[in-house]
């Protein structure tokens, strides 16, 4: 039988932006989750300005990370459960290069348009435009490093009772480089130093992911599935 | 072609569990290979367990599972289908749609008159444009069976078909009948359950678990 | 005279003449406006020419308020005499409203710029023009978030009616909040202070963009009726 | 044929409490939440005191009602999908009751446990005893509101194509009210005001729901059901 | 006992589309009343549909509706059962607990004898206190259509079963069938649909959609 890879990565591309585009939901969520920490933030620090500009940093990666971390752990449930997952596992072409193309797919199309949130949200919360043009930098990169640990989590609790039950948990500790390095950036542009080694380190961190991620899914998607 | 003819597919002392509950233990089959399988036996026997088994879904605890002549695992994973009972289709997108990605997924060419002319065989090409969450159930199973009925499908060596006609009226249940012979004079295996009285294919094997 | 016009065909054939005439007196009235507001108002003391935002501004404001108000009474309409025109107003409606509460922020800000030296503030004002913004969202979502779109018109008349409920009570508990840090109001020149020759354009703009939004509903009007003919002729081919 | 109202109660709280019991995903998913939340928030903002005490009581409030936003829209899908919601349109009793229950349960067994974290959390940040004791109160109170509105959304958005997908948006603005008493009752203790006109407030807000929502929820699921 | 005799069902000039789908229009049928009703028809022309539309679940566009002679809604909801293709029992509470808890839903006792005996006439007593999860496809059916198999459920006046039969076993079917015909013998009304080519019962009436 000949097979085509070619046909492999279009249908795969095809499905994964459908899906996306079918359940828009994911990314209304995010959107609104974060329309939704923004607006609560003042209305609980209460309006003053100088309560508000010591955090509105912090408040737009709050509302960023927070928004998508739901998101992130389930980039393979609904597969999973629609036999998807099964069909790439039945598929000529590696589980693992399936893998890294969803994530990618994923960081593409529902991560990286969330980035015109960012500098909206940070007008409405007065932040500095030198700022916000690195955030939304650190925030393209950052977030596929995001996407590759979600997949880890999401993978690693795919056969588990209750899914989700610990993913978060698991997200979150893997996820603190990227946020630590992401951190350094702005806040060396903040006091004036050089915000290059910290992005170096930012990169390195999501080019290793990038390697580790789909060995891990892939691994524990297929004892996932042969379970 | 001919050489699906010394292929053979055979369960060697197989114990299996699922969670804690021992379903097989020192399970010997021998299957009609090419031929037709039927595998029967009550509810909770381990049907469909058995199928997911041969398609590598689930982890045999002993024994050996010989699938057609001792092919590698990912020369087997390509050259099989599980059909399973429930609808593995995505609801978000159209039937068509399903189909094409399923077909692209294997390697396949997914060209809309392919997948046309297999839904008009099982009398759907209608509903090809449904979202399959708007799709009645025997539509969905039509749907699903027409995986079987492209031209590739036809050259592979084995279809594992769990419970394949239930929810299929008259003449859809026909259609498959022809086409399960069509592959079986191909040469091909076919292992399908069922909890039918009466079979009407000619020449095939029953399995009681 | 409701129970007249409510018949859609009747109501085609009433708007058909009146139709051309309101959107030229909503043109007229509003080119005069934004000529006298533009060229034949007095600067402020104080603000200078930025003033003239408010020309637009409090127009968009009065209306993104007033259109959320008339979608609420046409769901009631809907909901208790279950007449789907009643639903049809409110639908077309919706996305001009979104448009106004968007605009008024838009303008706001570009006004607090100057003004205030920031393009956002949290204070009351604000903020429940951005909830109201979110509630039109809401009603344009769900009343189209359904496969078949006439099931999303009673959930949507729901939210549109609840959100009434609640708008006095967001406006006057963020108000109310807001005292205990805020000063007093930053706008400077509100109520009968305003200055006649202020006050003439702006009731100038005013009733150019009651006209103008009467043309667009009346517009999204017919076109929602002519999607609902489409759609019942669909149906009956099957 | 003699109906039994007694078993129709029992039966019903019986199934709410084992479901929630069963999927503890869920409360799991809120307090990994909240975890995720405060500990983000000091790596963001930098580890500066004086900043922290500032915003510290907002944070927890942030991640508490972050948190629980994304549990609230989900009330009632599950049921849908599993056909329960049938069943009790089916049962003798009436739905609107069914739904009261309900949310009570729900806000029971999966809300009010979380009070506990409020005071962990608190001493985390430095907040002061008396503003912890009053938000454990206008968080139970408030809480209560929460589910209600939540109850509504969910409602209201049950049959749509891709769920969810706009209830977050829907239950932001309906929750303000709530938002903005509970504060209100904060800000007056720190600046030792009288609290209770606005704990007042609060408490006819939630009073108002509890008679609205389960009437809203209820017509809006059978709309939802005999479609 | 008696007054059921009188009943009677009866669609007079239905209309039903759903999505923009029109399934039905100026449909008309008298239903067997007390008796069994087989539907029958090809897949997706409505079988479903009508039976979801019969229990209220779907809302006709045009026409009326005679469900047994005139019952007022409440009354119709709590004198049916609605027994759907899929199963509806919640994956997460064991087959028991979902029985248990469907009864009290309806207002019945629910004392786990009553809940064993039923399980055990299906054959199925030994999967209690499975998750439904952790069942397979045939002994979640058995479990819903136990649903069928108390003393309350004999006592109601009609039974909606859509596709009944699938997944079941040879005794599956066998018992199935029996407390039909005991339900059609306390003067029940059954409306069923079905693809089987042979009806193993006395007396019934086919409609064809
Ligand atoms: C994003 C920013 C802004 C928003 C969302 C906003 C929103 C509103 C709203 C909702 C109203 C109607 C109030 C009512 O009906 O009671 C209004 C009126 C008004 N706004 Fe703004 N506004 C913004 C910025 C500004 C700025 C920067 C100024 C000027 C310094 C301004 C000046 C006014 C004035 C003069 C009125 C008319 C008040 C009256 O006569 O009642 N607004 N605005
Ligand atoms: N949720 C839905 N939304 C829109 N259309 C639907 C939906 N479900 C079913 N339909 C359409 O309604 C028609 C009737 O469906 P129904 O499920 O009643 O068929 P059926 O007779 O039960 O078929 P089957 O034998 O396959 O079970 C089908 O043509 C289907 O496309
Ligand atoms: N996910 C699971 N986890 C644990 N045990 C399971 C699981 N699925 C099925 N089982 C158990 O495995 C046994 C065999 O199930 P299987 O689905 O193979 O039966 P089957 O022969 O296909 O039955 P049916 O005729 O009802 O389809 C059953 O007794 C069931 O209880
Ligand atoms: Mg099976
Ligand atoms: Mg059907």
């Amino acid at each position: 039988m000949n097979i085509n890879f070619k046909n492999i990565l279009i249908a795969l591309i095809e499905k994964e932006f459908k899906s996306y585009l079918r359940s828009i939901n994911n990314f209304m969520n995010m959107i609104v989750f974060m329309i939704a920490i923004i607006i609560l933030f003042p209305l609980t620090v209460g309006p003053s300005e100088e309560k508000l500009t010591l955090v509105s940093n912090a408040i737009v990666w709050i509302a960023l990370i927070v928004s998508i971390i739901p998101t992130l752990d389930k980039i393979y449930i609904s597969d999973f459960k629609n036999g998807w997952l099964e069909q790439y596992y039945y598929s000529p072409l590696l589980l693992e290069i399936i893998i890294l193309i969803k994530c990618f797919v994923f960081w593409f199309f529902l991560i990286i348009p969330l980035t015109i949130f960012i500098p909206i949200f940070s007008i409405l919360l007065n932040i500095p435009f030198l700022i916000i043009f690195w955030n939304i930098i650190i925030f393209a990169i950052g977030s596929l490093g995001f996407c590759l640990i979600g997949s880890i989590c999401s993978s690693l609790t795919l056969g588990t009772k209750s899914n989700n039950l610990i993913s978060p948990l698991l997200i979150l500790p893997l996820a603190i480089p990227i946020f630590i390095f992401g951190n350094g950036v702005v806040e060396a542009v903040k006091s004036n130093y050089d915000p290059l080694p910290n992005l170096y380190l930012l990169i390195t961190v999501c080019l290793i992911l990038l390697i580790i991620s789909p060995l891990i899914s892939a691994y524990s998607i297929k004892i996932a599935l042969t379970k | 072609m001919k050489s699906r003819l010394k292929d053979n597919m055979i369960l060697k002392n197989i114990s299996l569990t699922r969670g804690l509950k021992t379903i097989f233990s020192n399970l010997n089959i021998e299957f009609l290979c090419p031929g037709l399988n039927i595998i029967k036996g009550e509810n909770g026997s381990g049907k469909t367990s058995l199928l997911m088994m041969i398609s590598t879904l689930l982890l045999e605890d002993r024994g050996t599972i010989i699938r057609l002549g001792k092919l590698k695992k990912n020369d087997w994973l390509n050259e099989h289908i599980l059909i399973k009972q429930n609808s593995s289709l995505s609801d978000e997108l159209t039937i068509e749609e399903n189909l094409k990605i399923w077909c692209g997924l294997r390697g396949w060419d997914f060209n809309t008159d392919k997948i046309e002319k297999s839904l008009k065989n099982f009398g759907i090409l209608k509903y090809k444009n449904f979202l399959v969450s708007e799709c009645s159930s025997g539509i969905k199973k039509k749907a699903e069976l027409s995986k079987l009925n492209f031209d590739e499908s036809f050259k592979l060596k084995c279809w594992l078909l769990d419970e394949p006609l239930n929810h299929l009226d008259e003449n859809g249940k026909l259609f498959l009948k022809k086409i399960m012979d069509k592959f079986i004079n191909m040469n091909g295996t076919i292992l399908q359950t069922s909890h039918e009285k009466k079979i009407n294919h000619k020449n095939f094997k029953i399995i009681k678990l | 005279m409701i129970n007249y016009l409510a018949n859609p065909n009747r109501f085609l054939n009433f708007i058909k003449p009146i139709e051309f005439s309101i959107g030229v007196f909503s043109f007229l009235f509003i080119f005069i406006g934004l000529y006298l507001s533009l060229f034949n108002s007095p600067e402020d003391y104080q603000q200078g020419d930025t003033v003239r935002i408010m020309y637009i501004h409090v127009p968009f404001a009065w209306f993104a308020s007033f259109l959320y108000f008339s979608i609420s009474i046409a769901s009631i309409f809907f909901l208790i005499w279950k007449h789907p025109f009643a639903d049809i107003i409110a639908r077309s409606i919706a996305p001009l409203g979104l448009i106004f509460s968007i605009l008024t922020i838009l303008t706001g800000s570009l006004w607090g710029k100057p003004m205030w030296g920031t393009w956002w503030v949290w204070d009351a004002r604000l903020t429940s023009m951005l909830i109201l913004c979110i509630f039109y969202f809401a009603y344009i979502g769900i009343s189209n978030a359904f496969p078949r779109k006439i099931d999303g018109s009673k959930p949507a008349a729901i939210l549109a009616i609840v959100g009434m409920i609640n708008l006095p009570i967001i406006k006057f508990s963020v108000d109310w909040w807001n005292t205990l840090h805020q000063p007093a109001s930053i706008i400077r020149f509100d109520g009968p202070s305003i200055n006649q020759e202020m006050l003439i354009p702006l009731v100038i703009m005013l009733l150019g963009f009651l006209f103008m939004s009467i043309f667009i509903i009346l517009i999204n009007i017919k076109t929602n009726l002519i999607c609902k003919k489409y759609q019942s002729e669909i149906l009956k081919l099957g």
